[in-house]
């Protein structure tokens, strides 16, 4: 079996806007394995503190693993300051990625809030190669969380923006977006990543107007391999791991409370 | 060099094992060719019935540690024979069944499904159960883990190690109480009792309300309770409670452990386990010592 | 906002004290008008005859905390009442002066000298002494502690406060005795029995063998403790145990502390009690609450 | 009363030789407080990792406040790491100074190990306006150990040094050096700092030989501050602390025990 802990390089790290880092580390096997909504786990330090690893959607896997991030915390502030050379504690790929769009589908609608913009990118840049309307529907805080979108529309994405201030795109949630996109049961597909609150309300339109789709969930986790039981959240299904069982779900099998 | 060591009648080849509840059953990310040079292995405690486990949030990260209140999600007794202990057996390291019954006869009934196996090295009971006489867990009562282990020994055909709880004035005297009652062995420490708020909602950050602390903040106090446990029993000792590395396993074999287990910090480096057999292998050679036995419980005063 | 709290008839400015043993008497160092802000100090515990403490080494750093085996160095009460009260008073802060007796009688007797005094706030009985009739530590033992407190009550014109040992199977069982022995409050928790090893030497890193717990490790266990004090008894608690910034202090208001001490945070960063006192500050006014009584015990199930 | 907390800026910090490090920072009130046997208790960390300060000698307090030092655990590492301009929170000045030498003498002996240097090169700058003649007696383990000792030569002190190899000086403990030097009981001072078996050989030579002197001891510390009572050394005197009462103790006080 193939060894899912490994001591990376770093190869860059940098902001890519005011909210956003990008970090790509030199991982070949990685690039091969990892799927869209998949994640990797890192130790951001070498010490005790923080003392959990932190997982990070893999946001781009072409010549290097990228992870797209918020420094925010302990952990992520550790993450901006590590240089290139820097070795890195990485455990994945992990968990449950993406189901791709079955046959019927012409139509991928990714709706992202925040830095649940991460998986996108990825998937975007494997679904492009099937022909598919591509379109992302994004929502952040202000101009300085709103990442210019060039790989996306590189990747032919057409993109929607809408922020809680209306620096950049329309102001308000990404729900006032949802008209600009002609939503088809028959034909569209949503991916969804973000804020609870913005994913279950993603969740009650593609319900309610019988859209499939996928949402990838975040929880806080510990082991992220499916032993300790830590990050379930509650499904339909019952309790389930997002760092095993998930982090993509069926868009209508979680059930979200916050 | 000798590293093997003994519960009862069986022989483990190492001191090295890992810790109830943090190795897990996922065995799609197992190396397996590492986790075969370990002493035993111990995975998720078992009850007698499916538990579908506690509500979210499960578990919080805390100073040098973590909180958990996962509530012993398992697929119940019969499941776990029928589905996980092949593969357990397949690893082909000695396995210790960590158990708990929400009755003494629940117990029994576990014990009695278990017996029909083989292949299965110990049992581990985790005492913290309800007690039905007194508003405590049988671990923190020594008349009720007495009698709970004599009751298990009486059905069980494998060894028997009570797994005791740090929420208690003496663990010494429950240790005492599990030895009486026939106890092969005894495993410590289990969580202790704690609890964190987001300020914010105040709320607990745990869905169960409260929850069990783990992991390095807690070693000084598992160091402390097991060289008290050894200074108390005859019976071999299983020492976990915030073990990070070889120096730390160390620390509970000089205490007084016969047997070491890594727990929360597998989930920082899912390699502890094997990097404390390393080092406790080099240790050894640097110190010119030839068999474990001479350093179990050397402390000196 | 209103920020003052009671203990029994005493009102207190604002709920943030230091913890005993972490303050300390060295005044060369003290700013103090910072000082004068807190709620109340609380100097080292005193006992009846001078104490020349344990043999180095009496600290030990572990994972976010620390090992303190000091053994009580103190100059005794009379030396206390002359050299150190005096300095105390001057700082203008209400004073709890921490004390204990090695028998019930001692008490009696370092509480009569005492009541010469003035400018005492209230006194903080340290029940971490020994408890003559069992092998345990006084506040490991409910009749022991009600009887204690009950003494103690008898003569001292101050309120008294027992300070309660986490090393217990239920805190709150002790907590209800010392109330029921007619305590104004209890303070909790002290610290957590521990030890660290020397693997190279085999031999404890204490002095003294042993020590106790203390730091940010053990906050989510104090926490729980607290939480579950403020459940079963009617008299206002002194919350204290690892916390190291307001955001912790406020757990324990929210889990049901009426104040709350810093200690071993003190030594890492000896403003951390003015830190906490300025961040509960802002903290009610992002809240918008103006009462801190509309905080304490406000955790939700 | 003055603050004794204060955040610092690191002006430099680097390699001195292989083993051994100087890092400045300015602060221009300590510069004027500190003596010499003083030190100052730094936070090497933000977080809690690892969790008490670090106690430094002041190396030398002249336009900033060195420090001469050693990394070996986590607290020196993170102190290698600091860079110029990074915030330093430091204590300081900490602990009860070398006192002068008494009137009647002429010779000042300073024997230092390892690191126990650090606090003799201030001392000697003091030392060096009074007209003594100042000895050094260097005893480290190798070359790498052992600093280019310029800046005492520049003060006018006689440097002898012995290494446990052998690689610089003469090989073998400090004590091979004695005979290297004439010591007086009427007009010799010694002040020795290093690890307690060569500080209780010192001591016993000094006792022997009715030389009066000064020791700087080292014990772990939490407060630093005389508050905790956690780093109590046994002295002829009872329990002292080294943080408060010391680090200085005459050279007869203290037992050693190591
Ligand atoms: C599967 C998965 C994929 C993720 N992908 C990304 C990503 O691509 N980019 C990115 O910036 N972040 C991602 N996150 C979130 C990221 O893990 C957290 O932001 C990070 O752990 C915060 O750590 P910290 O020490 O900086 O902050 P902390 O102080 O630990 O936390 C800051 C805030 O983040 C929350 N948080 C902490 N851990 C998690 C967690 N595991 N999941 C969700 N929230 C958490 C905390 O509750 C707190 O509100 C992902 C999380 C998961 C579970
Ligand atoms: C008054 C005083 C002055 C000092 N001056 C200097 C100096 O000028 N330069 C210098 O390099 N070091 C000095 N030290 C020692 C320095 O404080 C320790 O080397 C440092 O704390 C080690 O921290 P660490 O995290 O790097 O290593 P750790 O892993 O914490 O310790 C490494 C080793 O150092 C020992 N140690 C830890 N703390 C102390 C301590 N407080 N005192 C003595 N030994 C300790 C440990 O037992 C261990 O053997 C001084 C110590 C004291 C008490
Ligand atoms: C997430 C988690 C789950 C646990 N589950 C169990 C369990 O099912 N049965 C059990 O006996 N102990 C369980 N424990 C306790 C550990 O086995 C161990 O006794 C404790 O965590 C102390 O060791 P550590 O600090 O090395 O983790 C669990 C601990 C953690 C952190
Ligand atoms: C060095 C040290 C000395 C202490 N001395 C005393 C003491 O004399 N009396 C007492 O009641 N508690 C004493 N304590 C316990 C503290 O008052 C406090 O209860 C405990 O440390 C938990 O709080 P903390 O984690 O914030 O330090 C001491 C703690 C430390 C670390
Ligand atoms: S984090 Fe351990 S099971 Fe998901
Ligand atoms: S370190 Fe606290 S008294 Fe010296």
């Amino acid at each position: 079996m193939d060894q899912i802990q490994n001591i990376y390089r770093v190869v860059s790290n940098e902001k890519l806007c005011p909210q956003f880092w990008r970090l790509c580390f030199d991982a070949p096997e990685l690039v091969k394995k990892v799927q869209p909504g998949q994640f990797v786990h890192i130790r951001t330090s070498e010490g005790l503190e923080p003392f959990f690893r932190r997982p990070f959607s893999v946001y781009r896997a072409q010549r290097y693993v990228e992870i797209f991030y918020e420094p925010k915390g302990p952990g992520t502030r550790l993450l901006a300051s590590k240089q290139k050379g820097d070795p890195l504690d990485v455990l994945g790929p992990l968990g449950t990625p993406f189901t791709l769009p079955p046959a019927e589908i012409t139509q991928v609608v990714m709706i992202a809030g925040g830095i649940g913009v991460a998986p996108m990118l990825i998937l975007s840049d494997i679904l492009k190669k099937k022909k598919y309307d591509l379109v992302l529907i994004y929502g952040g805080r202000s101009r300085g969380h709103v990442y210019p979108m060039k790989e996306f529309k590189d990747n032919g994405v057409k993109v929607h923006i809408a922020t809680d201030d209306g620096s950049v795109g329309v102001k308000g949630r990404v729900s006032v977006l949802f008209d600009k996109v002609k939503f088809n049961s028959s034909n569209t597909f949503i991916y969804t990543c973000g804020p609870n609150p913005m994913m279950k309300a993603v969740q009650e339109f593609a319900l309610k107007n019988q859209i499939k789709g996928q949402v990838a969930c975040e929880e806080i986790m510990a082991c992220a391999l499916g032993a300790c039981l830590g990050c379930s959240i509650e499904t339909k299904n019952g309790y389930k791991t997002v760092c095993y069982d998930g982090p993509a779900f069926d868009i209508g099998e979680v059930i979200f409370h916050k | 060099m000798n590293l093997s060591v003994k519960i009862s009648s069986v022989t483990f080849k190492n001191p090295v094992t890992v810790a109830s509840g943090t190795f897990g059953h996922a065995e799609k990310y197992h190396n397996l060719e590492e986790v075969k040079k370990l002493g035993a292995i111990v995975p998720k405690t078992v009850t007698l019935y499916p538990q579908v486990g506690n509500p979210p949030v499960r578990i919080w990260e805390t100073p040098c540690g973590m909180i958990n209140a996962i509530g012993i999600e398992n697929p119940g007794i019969d499941a776990f024979i029928q589905t996980k202990l092949p593969n357990f057996k397949k690893i082909g390291v000695p396995l210790i069944v960590s158990i708990l019954g929400h009755t003494p006869e629940q117990f029994v009934e576990i014990v009695e499904k278990l017996n029909t196996q083989e292949d299965v090295a110990a049992l581990e009971l985790n005492l913290s159960c309800p007690n039905l006489k007194h508003k405590t867990l049988v671990a923190q009562d020594p008349q009720a883990t007495q009698e709970l282990v004599r009751k298990v020994k009486a059905v069980s055909k494998f060894p028997v190690i009570a797994k005791l709880s740090p929420n208690v004035t003496d663990i010494s005297e429950i240790a005492m109480a599990a030895e009486a009652g026939g106890a092969d062995a005894v495993s410590l420490i289990n969580t202790l009792s704690a609890m964190a708020i987001d300020t914010k909602t105040r709320k607990s950050r745990i869905g169960n309300f409260t929850g069990g602390l783990s992991g390095p903040a807690i070693r000084p106090v598992a160091v402390a309770m097991v060289h008290k446990v050894y200074s108390s029993v005859k019976i071999p000792i299983i020492g976990m409670g915030g073990i990070a590395n070889a120096n730390d396993a160390l620390e509970f074999i000089i205490a007084g452990a016969t047997m070491v287990a890594t727990g929360t910090i597998n989930f920082v480096n899912p390699r502890a386990s094997l990097e404390v057999l390393e080092g406790i292998v080099s240790y050894m050679k640097e110190q010119k010592i030839t068999d474990i036995h001479q350093l179990i419980g050397s402390l000196q005063k």
